[in-house]
């Protein structure tokens, strides 16, 4: 089967050809299916690898050499591709959720002009992840990686008439080549360090090196500046809220299940080099517990409902980055494969939302869509519970064996980390309550209009939202009556990491803690929930419109909810006020105008220098006069 | 006509390479000062003929004819030169009616 | 000062005084001279045909490319001054080498011809 | 060594056809001249001694710059077809003048001795004098002729002087013999390092590097769009093949002092032209400055000087060569003969020229370096040369450099695909045109996944 295994990015390669330049002259339903079908296939020969793979214990990684690509004298790199443990994992993901979302974007974009562009874009996209996370060197990585960024960067800016959209596209884009530019650097600094691209040649020569060396400490840097380009971490994610100007599909696919995890595969890849740079990894965590926090406190506030599932991605990478700051890479790849089903659920749900309610995103329009759209509703909810971690929903397990890990290396980072995942309950719970509960808020037309979406668009939901349910089981812990599956089966790629640190990387809590811990975290989301229904579906507590900040406070008082009142002054309002706080602050006023500070600099200097271009020969003659003193005065005294 | 071989001898490559500097920057300088593009032509010529004096200078010192043989190349290239740069002006002065170099300045910025 | 040099004395003494014969002449007669300042001084010719206009009249380019034509030639015959010196050492070889160096003028004469600039009309 | 006198001799053949007044007989001529200049050229392949009394080595260096000069006036030739569709009778005159201008290239990618690289030079920026004003009623194709003249004959200067003062150092032009002295001489004279100080203004100035880089931008946009792709792409390679080959085989000895100030050049170059680009609102303009920009990624090479060197210098050399072939070929095709190209002119390209916008998006995207065209291959080979001397400082300024690069690249395509105001209609193309766009596209694709076709061959 293996030798099949380059059908498996040429096939959506194909696909994007054939709509590119067949797409305008056949019909709709022939770019989609055949677009769809072609990231089908990938996933059925995936999955035909991908059993035999699983049936053999610790199985060798199969490498399959394809052209001779770079050869200079010691330097031969190929384009070659790597099947292990954590590439078919990936593949699968990338190709089975690729594909529902194909699927989905069938529906959807069913009445876009652009549509046959819109679908070879996807099938590109899909091509260049597929590149990115099949290559066996550093080489092919980074072709994937700058790939994937200009699909992204095509597909934000898809709606290319609306400037704004334009605006966010180039943000996606610049934000994101800062982070190549260490990417770039530190596979520079790989190959001056190993003489080669490929990473089992790296991993080979990596396990006779001393913990902290200094040059394999600067490496890792570079490569989590990359990730955190690519994964939207502190301080470059801005651009993944803005991001979300492109078409919700887009957003699912790209913005949360895929591409943004780019930097997380990055990391795991390259385990052992960060598990000898303990320095880097603490950087890590604390980046990714920062940003799980921050873009979770922003996440309170947001009224648009693709804005609230933007920044809670923001926050679950955060904890992926968390957790592979911690070591615990198995964990990180674990809510990275959950978090790509309940997010693109949830995408896909608001997707679906936003397609009923023809166009609308702003959630204090909407309200009591449970009648209409019953299976968006089913569904939405169900991921909402995953996300929210509820057991036995795939989420609770991958977060657990974060927060496990996070108590295993200080109970501090277990309470910030569980502090994490009751904001994200809670934001997550008044979005449901906001959209699907109470009475609807939006305008007439809308309302005649509420319709469940078509097949193409549910089936892909309910797929889903099976699989946010038993995706969870993969790696079920012990204490639980589980095998770690999971854990076993990437014993192989942690192979170094755990012959360096001499132990084995996930955490050993006692049963009793371990009980302890995920029962008074469950009961904590579940008291949060439990909030939110009172506040958002039994008071049916709106927030206020934009343009009458803090009012609502007052309404409050006047509702003598005591438990509320006290609630919102002592803990909620801060919170909000502090979330509102930060947005406003220091996202817009400082992040923001440190990464358009720079593009003015540019912009300013570019004025400057074009005025040095006088249009005067004689002036052009002086400057060269000068120029060559200067020079021939250089020569003389740099003696 | 001996004595003359005499002085010359005397004088040593150093007062060769210094008169060929004058006159280059003595070029360089004309090129730099001046706006009739007739003017500054000659300055570009008077730059390589410092050249081609220390090239022929050169060649005696060392002993090696390819220097001298090396100015008749320059020469000759200048003849091109001049040719091209004097059609040159003579395009312009027809549209523009004027030798001023700094006329001509509308592509800038 | 030894011999050698002493015998450029008088050249010397000549150039000395061929300098300052001429700087004396232009300095004496700016000082005696009678200087008077009327329109008629700044013209070009202050005697002979009236001159009319401006000087920068458009010149027949036929000249100018007559000219510039003479000085490409010319300048090439530069490379029979080596040849003709070492005419004997070269031989026959050398004697080929010239005629092709000569057609190739003759070439570039035809294509002239051909493209009328000799044609005076 | 054959190809020399065979383009010689064809140079003269298409004057003549020209005076003569054979118009059809004119384009096919040059083309199959140059197709067979290109297979004489593959033939001399095997060569390795010395030509014409030791003044030019053709070696696998020289037959390689060679052979893609070649292809470049090819495939500029085929623009050219359609660019003076309408035009006059002095065709023959600028297609000559422009295989006069690829012999001075050929001579300066084969020297061995000074004298023929500085004769190179000549024929090569003599025959641009006249190309740049060859519309001789447009004053800005004046102004671009003047401009161009001054400031290169005046370099010329310094150059020669350079030439001279090695000259009288060493006492010979010969590049093996200089190469000699300079391992034998335990200290060299400041005159030595003088000289090669004014060569390197000359070359600096030959291939728009920052400080004498103020000719390029104006020059670039006042010479006729046609004549602006072939300095850009034929003139910088012949300039930077030759500025390598000297600076590899003669002057790679001596002591730092060129190198600190080729490194402040080459750092300023790609700074400067980045940056200016990014506020230039006319096409050729904005494509000059990438050019001066490109000529300091080229001169990293030459920094480093060590045995990848000269293969990097010859594939970006390619890439960057095809890629502006194709850009200036749709500029081309945009403009119906105006001098004034603003950027908007791209605007509403996409929806009925397929194969421009095509041609757009790859060019643009080969020159901005985005992966797997050829212009990023090239781009990781110059960075991975100069990693190789670690030059880590250069690498970071040159990516600096490229991501602002990206802005302006992506310019030209915002506009091409915004449809706002109505489109453009669908351009008429001729057969050639579209064969070079589509060269285009295939050989900067071609190049970028399997850049090994041209990386050994310079060896």
């Amino acid at each position: 089967m293996e030798k099949f295994a380059w059908l498996i990015p040429a096939l959506p390669l194909i696909g994007f050809l054939f709509s590119i330049f067949f797409g305008k002259k056949v019909s709709k339903t022939v770019v989609a299916s055949v677009a769809s079908i072609f990231v089908l296939i990938p996933f059925i020969l995936t999955v035909a690898i991908f059993i035999p793979f699983i049936s053999v214990a610790e199985a060798e990684a199969i490498r399959i050499p394809l052209l001779e690509w770079i050869n200079i004298g010691k330097l031969t790199v190929n384009y070659s591709i790597q099947l292990d443990q954590l590439s078919l994992m990936m593949m699968l993901v990338i190709t089975g959720v690729g594909f529902l979302i194909h699927v989905y974007s069938a529906g959807y974009m069913h009445d876009d002009d652009g549509f046959h562009r819109f679908f070879a874009y996807l099938n590109l996209f899909i091509f260049f992840m597929l590149v990115l996370v099949m290559g066996s060197n550093f080489l092919m990585l980074f072709i994937g990686w700058e790939g994937v960024g200009l699909c992204s960067y095509l597909l934000i800016g898809f709606w290319y008439k609306n400037m704004d959209y334009n605006k966010a596209a180039n943000k996606a884009f610049i934000m994101n080549r800062i982070g190549d530019l260490g990417l770039l650097l530190g596979i520079f600094l790989i190959y001056l360090r190993f003489s080669s691209f490929e990473y089992s040649r790296i991993a080979y020569e990596a396990i006779d090196i001393a913990i902290g060396d200094p040059i394999i400490t600067t490496i890792t840097i570079l490569l989590f500046i990359g990730a955190i380009g690519k994964s939207a971490q502190l301080p470059l994610f801005t651009w993944l809220p803005d991001a979300m100007a492109g078409p919700t599909p887009v957003s699912a696919l790209i913005h949360a299940a895929t591409m943004v995890t780019a930097g997380v595969y990055l990391i795991i890849r390259t385990n052992i080099l960060f598990t000898l740079a303990p320095f880097t990894q603490e950087i890590i965590m604390f980046v990714g517990l920062a940003t799980a926090l921050f873009a979770a406190t922003i996440g309170l506030k947001q009224n648009d409902i693709k804005k609230v599932l933007a920044y809670s991605t923001v926050s679950q990478l955060g904890y992926m980055f968390f957790a592979l700051g911690l070591g615990a890479y198995t964990a990180a790849y674990f809510h990275l494969f959950t978090h790509a089903f309940f997010k693109a659920l949830l995408f896909l749900g608001s997707g679906s939302v936003i397609h009923a309610m023809s166009g609308e995103q702003d959630l204090r329009k909407m309200g009591g869509l449970k009648k209409a759209l019953p299976i968006t509703h089913a569904t939405f909810l169900i991921g909402t519970i995953a996300i929210a971690g509820l057991p036995p929903l795939a989420g609770f397990f991958s977060k657990d064996q974060i927060l496990a890990s996070a108590f295993a290396h200080h109970p501090v980072l277990w309470i910030m980390g569980v502090l994490g995942a009751l904001m994200t309950a809670f934001y997550m719970f008044r979005l449901y309550y906001l959209a699907f509960h109470g009475s609807f808020r939006g305008t007439h037309e809308q309302e005649h209009h509420l319709h469940e979406s078509p097949k193409t668009m549910t089936f892909p939901l309910v797929i889903l939202a099976v699989m946010s349910v038993i995706a969870g089981f993969v790696n079920v812990p012990e204490v639980l009556g589980g095998g770690h599956w999971l854990d076993n089966f990437f014993t192989p790629l942690l192979a170094g990491t755990t012959l360096i640190l001499e132990e084995n990387v996930h955490a050993h809590l006692s049963h009793t803690v371990e009980y302890i811990l995920m029962g008074s975290s469950v009961l904590a989301v579940l008291a949060v929930i439990f909030y939110a229904r009172i506040r958002y579906k039994n008071n049916g507590h709106v927030p206020a419109e934009d343009s009458e900040p803090m009012s609502f406070l007052e309404r409050l008082l006047s509702k003598k909810y005591y438990v509320d009142e006290l609630y919102d002054s002592i803990v909620s309002n801060p919170v909000v006020k502090g979330a509102g706080l930060l947005y406003n602050y220091i996202e817009v006023n400082f992040i923001d105008r440190i990464v358009n500070g720079v593009g003015q600099l540019v912009v300013l200097s570019s004025r400057t220098a074009r005025f040095m271009q006088t249009g005067n020969v004689g002036f052009y003659i002086f400057a060269m006069v000068i120029g060559a003193l200067v020079i021939l005065a250089a020569n003389t005294f740099l003696h | 006509m001996e004595n003359i071989t005499q002085f010359t001898g005397a004088l040593t490559i150093n007062h060769y390479l210094f008169l060929s500097s004058v006159l280059f920057s003595i070029g360089v300088m004309g090129v730099l000062l001046r706006r009739n593009f007739i003017i500054i032509f000659m300055c570009v010529e008077l730059m390589l003929n410092a050249v081609n004096i220390l090239l022929a200078a050169f060649s005696r010192y060392n002993g090696n004819q390819s220097g001298q043989v090396f100015v008749f190349f320059i020469m000759v290239v200048a003849a091109a030169e001049v040719a091209v740069g004097l059609a040159i002006l003579v395009m312009i002065f027809r549209n523009i009616r004027t030798t001023d170099i700094n006329a001509l300045k509308n592509l800038k910025w | 000062m030894n011999g050698s040099t002493s015998e450029y004395l008088p050249m010397l003494i000549q150039s000395v005084f061929a300098l300052g014969f001429v700087a004396m002449v232009l300095i004496i007669t700016h000082l005696i001279g009678p200087s008077r300042k009327s329109a008629k001084k700044l013209e070009n010719f202050e005697c002979g045909v009236e001159a009319k206009g401006n000087a920068r009249l458009p010149f027949s380019v036929k000249y100018f490319l007559t000219a510039i034509l003479f000085v490409l030639f010319d300048v090439e015959v530069i490379f029979f001054y080596p040849w003709a010196t070492n005419f004997k050492e070269f031989g026959m070889d050398g004697l080929l080498s010239m005629a092709l160096f000569v057609a190739l003028f003759l070439l570039g004469f035809l294509y002239l011809r051909k493209k009328q600039a000799f044609k005076w009309e | 060594m054959t190809t020399l006198i065979f383009l010689s001799l064809l140079g003269f053949l298409v004057l003549f056809i020209g005076a003569f007044d054979y118009k059809k007989l004119i384009l096919p001529t040059v083309i199959i001249g140059l197709i067979v200049a290109f297979f004489l050229n593959a033939m001399d392949w095997e060569l390795t001694a010395t030509s014409f009394y030791g003044m030019i080595d053709y070696n696998h260096y020289a037959v390689s710059f060679t052979g893609l000069m070649i292809v470049s006036v090819l495939l500029l030739m085929l623009v050219a077809s359609y660019h003076f569709r309408n035009e006059g009778s002095h065709i023959a005159d600028i297609y000559a003048l422009m295989i006069f201008t690829l012999i001075g290239g050929l001579l300066m990618t084969s020297f061995s001795n000074l004298v023929m690289l500085f004769i190179g030079i000549e024929i090569l920026s003599i025959a641009l004098y006249i190309l740049a004003g060859s519309r001789r009623l447009n004053i800005a194709s004046n102004e671009a002729s003047l401009k161009y003249f001054l400031m290169g004959a005046f370099a010329s200067g310094f150059l020669l002087f350079g030439i001279t003062l090695i000259f009288g150092v060493t006492n010979s032009f010969n590049l093996a013999e200089i190469s000699d002295f300079v391992a034998d001489t335990e200290e060299l004279p400041t005159l030595f390092s003088t000289g090669v100080m004014l060569i390197l203004i000359g070359f600096a100035f030959k291939i728009g590097a920052v400080p004498f880089h103020f000719w390029t931008p104006d020059v670039y946009q006042g010479a006729p769009t046609f004549i602006t792709a072939f300095m850009a792409t034929v003139v910088k390679t012949a300039g930077i093949a030759a500025f390598y080959r000297l600076f590899d085989s003669c002057f790679s000895g001596i002591d730092g002092t060129w190198f600190k100030i080729l490194w402040i050049i080459c750092v300023a170059t790609i700074l400067l032209g980045n940056i200016t680009a990014v506020m230039q609102n006319e096409s050729k303009r904005m494509l000059a400055w990438s050019s001066v920009s490109h000529a300091g990624y080229l001169l990293i090479p030459i920094l480093a000087l060590n045995e990848l060197s000269s293969s990097a210098i010859f594939y970006y050399s390619a890439a960057y060569s095809i890629a502006s072939i194709t850009a200036f070929a749709v500029l081309i095709g945009l403009s119906k003969f105006q001098n004034d190209l603003p950027l908007d002119q791209y605007k509403g390209l996409a929806k009925n020229n397929p194969i421009m916008t095509t041609a757009l998006v790859v060019s643009m995207f080969s020159l901005a370096g985005i992966p797997p065209l050829a212009g990023f291959f090239g781009k990781y080979f110059v960075f991975l040369t100069a990693m190789q001397s670690g030059l880590i400082y250069v690498v970071v300024i040159a990516i600096i450099g490229s991501l602002i690069g990206i802005y302006y690249y992506f310019k030209p395509l915002i506009y091409a695909f915004n449809n706002e105001g109505g489109s453009l209609e669908k351009i008429e193309t001729n057969f050639a045109f579209n064969f070079v766009l589509m060269a285009g596209i295939v050989l900067s694709l071609l190049l970028g996944i399997f850049p090994d076709i041209l990386r050994n061959l310079p060896g």
